[in-house]
């Protein structure tokens, strides 16, 4: 306990969470502080090219086995089951209707990569390394949690389904979305090219990394912050408990997928963020085509303004305590 | 100069919904369209903006079609069959081209 | 398909008066508006554009609002108390819309 | 509020013709007008998008112009000489402005 | 004298001074080379967050002493008295209305974060290090100009108050403007995440900096040129004159200030460069909620294309020269 | 032709190739993955400023000889000849209207940049110098071009000069194009400033510059793979040909060229890469002002959909072989 405690203090004062929180306390105190649409996509391009490349690159430095299979196969288990999870607590916690409670759960079973950054940039200060192919494990549980979303509201409402749901492009689009092909795209060719194309382009992808970080969280936090502000009315105390409740839910089977594939210390501590996390970019956009009378405030005020904070400051140094003290690393 | 006479319709839409939306207009015989960037807005469902997003969950677009008189309720069943379930507006305005033969 | 009468009031202004605008025309009960980019423009204070611009002091928006023809008085004076003293344009044309209920 | 009949011109031009559109708008006494960047389009030369672009080769602009009644026709055959052998559109619209003072 | 030459000479030839005359020679000759809004705006996030940051670490490395509170005092005094001055030396040397004049007035009571910025970065050149806190006397001297312009306005001509001026909006806007809550919050962050935080993204905010700062200039150059091009029939001799003298008059007050405070020579150099700039992003916005009446080509033309180039070539070697010899730095 | 060989394989897994090829993949697959329209401008915007600085610090580091004016002119000469020869082959090869296919020869006649600065970075990996004003032989290629292709509309059919074709606007808005005045600008901005300046921002403009370029290659792919995709029914067996055959043949020109001028094995290949490469940006704009009556999906869709890639993947290891073969380098 105390050293979680320690570790979330010692997380609470890093320049990345700070800027967080900056931006957040900007947006609630209406501040025309803004990042442009344009250069926020450009720095989450940079994000997802990076972590991919140097995920790769590490793959290629260790070599691949068995493991990474099974890990992936245990991301898409988790995305798929996850939804069932959390859709079940949110029709008991909450007064959400069928079709938002499957639109929160989906967002809860993807996940999302910048708390999977964040949480790679707290195992590197600490200095512990991780399996690279994590990035791939990341980009395979996006999508499943949809399907299982999608299914849930089939089931619980045959007449909403009719008209739109899921179809050919919709899958098309969720599959290849461009977050996803960035990417595993990075991925691959930072494993092709290796700590040769790494070197060749680590001043770009390394070293400024940490900086980019911290001006993209700023952004993160006046998006989250404005949400917020402006969807305070819908926060329920028991949506709030389950903004919070879920990513610890979720990290504990990530615990457990983490420690049944033998990972490292920092693969157990990335697998349970990931869990953990809920999406906020691939799954809304699905969303809205697949179920445009699901309410987009209760999501993404729940992903983006309760747990996306919540892991960055106090889940991540939790799973990675526990993942410390399981592993002994 | 000689100009005819013409319906605009604008559509405000999802950006996500786009192709499904265009798609629907040429096969509705739509033989042209222009696509302008929507900053933010405000409707039954809360008030928006695009600053500092990533995703385009949340952004609009605002499609606008001119096109001859005769076509327009083929385009206006063709739109509300995308717009039907979604958020947005339909809008139609009388007005005059030139160059007629493009439409 | 069944269209409604409606009105289409599109005001182009500067960038800095945007919050008072668009709380000024809730006020006078607009349900809802899309605001646009403006890229550049002209008039009687001369020409500007955005490139480079990192201000927001230079740039202009452009907000649209459809409303039924009952409540274009009100909007149209609570625009003008926005608009009286700075730059910009105000008009009104006649549409139709699909769904009217939702005006 | 008292309003006054004006026309609104909205033309949908190539980029790359942007400065020489908007001199021949001036030398035909066209008093102001305001640019709205476009997205995307499709017509008969095709479908184009401005995302990931570099040059302005492939991208459209929208020049609004709301003027006199009195002055439509010089502005479109202003218009028309610049537009006539390029892609583009050319629409009018009858409007309704606050302020006529202005235009 | 031969030290000012030299020294000017040298910073003629520095990149950022050659890229912004870059900017401006292409727009005189209307080349069609634009920065995209977006990528300007991305820049200017940028400077601000690394110029606040380093500030912070600074301060968090030197301690503080009662020096940053009198010179944050300073500086509000500075700005709130420059306008006075301005508005007296427009109403002499210039046909400008009360209006108009006021409004020039606030902008050169304010600052302009950018010639700050150069001026750092010759002082880093020079070798010379300067006080960290000297960031807040910057986000301290945005505001009070703008209040002593309004006041100046109210007095001039009651009229004019009606219906605009100054509201609690406006107030807050201005407080709260995004440029002001960036710079204090990378300074406030720089300060607690101190040395370790900077190391960790200084390959973010220090050695890309100049490179960054030489492509915001020849934005900056582009979009002064053009407001010059565009507004050259403005510039009669008297206006062109008050925005030289008006920079030196304010840099011998800020001269003042900085022997007071016993600050260092960067420091005495920075507070002349702080009070002989002229803003040209917060209080241009400012005027035109509270002055819509005040005509936008006088303040920004005088401000961004004549005392903007003329600190960044002339005022600040001389600046530094002046610092110099009183401090024996 | 093994050495060929096994440069070709050795560029095609170099980092900038495999993430076109991601770009050109993610667009046939209909992929959303795009990159904001101001994000590639700032890109490009970064190339320029780097390549254009970087070339002007070695110039001022190995100073100017003749050989600078000779190569100048030899650029512009060969911009001037190319599109005759390109012109005559696609009167044979296609069956483009005369406007079209000048249209499409001055595309080839001009150049590509960032081919040049992809070429530039093969020459560094392999370790070889090349003279920095080769950067101005670049922008002085980009116009001639194109009045070679008006003579030849002109000549060829006297009717569609009328109304369009060059006036004292397009030649302005050619010469003084933004890319040219940023790419010069920046070369006499780093031959005055030297490597003082040079490493002034080298942790800007030298570093990430490989990491920026990957970035920007993506987008290119993007674009470029859009592009095919949506014009492939374009794509005559003929044209197809013109546009692997044609930078064969401006390569050859462009060898014998660097030969007669005696530059480096480095000067040659560059000189080579040059002359065969298509301009995408600055000609594309010049024929929608001067003819538009010439479909731009024909001359994008060779230009960047054929050549460039050809360029990129296979040219450039041919030709860096075939001047290392003739110069002994
Ligand atoms: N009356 C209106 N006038 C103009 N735009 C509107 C109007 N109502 C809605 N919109 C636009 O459509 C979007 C969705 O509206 P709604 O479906 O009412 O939430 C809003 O964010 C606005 O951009
Ligand atoms: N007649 C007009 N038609 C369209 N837009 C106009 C017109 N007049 C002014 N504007 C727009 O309003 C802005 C301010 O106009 P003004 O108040 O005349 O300087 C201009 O920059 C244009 O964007
Ligand atoms: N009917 C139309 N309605 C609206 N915009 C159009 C229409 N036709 C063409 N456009 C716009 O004009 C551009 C060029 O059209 P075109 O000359 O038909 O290729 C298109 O890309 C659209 O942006
Ligand atoms: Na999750
Ligand atoms: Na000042
Ligand atoms: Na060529």
């Amino acid at each position: 306990m105390d050293l979680i405690l320690s570790l979330a203090a010692q997380n609470l004062i890093s320049p990345i969470i700070l800027f967080f929180v900056l931006g957040f306390a900007a947006a609630f105190a209406r501040s025309d502080l803004s990042v442009p649409e344009a250069v926020a996509k450009g720095m989450s391009l940079y994000l997802l090219f990076a972590i991919g490349f140097k995920g790769g690159a590490s793959v290629a430095a260790n070599g691949i086995d068995q493991t990474l299979i099974f890990s992936i196969l245990a991301g898409v288990i988790l995305s798929f089951v996850l939804p069932f999870i959390a859709f079940v607590l949110l029709r008991v916690m909450t007064g959400l209707t069928a079709i938002d409670a499957a639109a929160v759960a989906a967002h809860y079973g993807s996940i999302s990569i910048v708390t999977f950054v964040a949480a790679s940039s707290v195992l590197q200060t600490a200095g512990l390394v991780s399996e690279g192919y994590m990035v791939a494990v990341a980009a395979a549980m996006e999508a499943p949690a949809i399907l299982a979303a999608l299914w849930l509201v089939a089931r619980a409402d045959a007449k909403a389904g009719q008209g739109g749901g899921m179809d050919a492009g919709l899958l098309r689009e969720i599959l290849l979305n461009g977050s996803i092909v960035l990417l595993i795209g990075s991925f691959i060719i930072g494993g092709i090219t290796g700590q040769e194309g790494l070197e060749k382009i680590a001043s770009f992808i390394v070293s400024p990394f940490q900086g980019v970080l911290c001006l993209f969280l700023l952004d993160m936090g006046l998006v989250a912050g404005r949400g917020l502000r402006d969807a305070r009315h819908l926060l329920k105390p028991g949506l709030f408990a389950f903004g919070v409740l879920m990513p610890l839910i979720g990290s504990c089977l990530g615990f457990g997928a983490g420690l049944l594939l033998g990972l490292s210390t920092g693969g157990v501590m990335l697998m349970m963020t990931l869990s953990a996390s809920a999406s906020y970019i691939a799954v809304p956009a699905a969303m809205r085509v697949a179920l445009p009378e699901a309410n987009p405030s209760i999501y993404l005020t729940l992903s983006l303004g309760i747990t996306f904070p919540f892991n960055l400051t106090l889940g991540i140094p939790i799973y990675l305590a526990l993942a410390r003290a399981a592993t002994g690393g | 100069m000689e100009t005819h006479k013409a319906k605009r319709v604008e559509i405000t839409i999802e950006a996500v919904m786009e192709t499904r939306l265009t798609d629907a207009l040429v096969k509705a015989g739509v033989t042209g369209f222009t696509i302008l960037p929507v900053l933010g807005g405000s409707g039954r469902s809360g008030q928006w903006s695009r600053e500092g997003q990533v995703s385009r969950a949340g952004g609009m677009i605002n499609v606008a079609c001119i096109i001859r008189p005769e076509k327009l309720e083929a385009l206006l069943k063709a739109a509300f069959t995308v717009v039907e379930r979604h958020i947005g507006v339909v809008s139609v305005t009388d007005c005059e081209v030139l160059r007629a033969e493009r439409f």
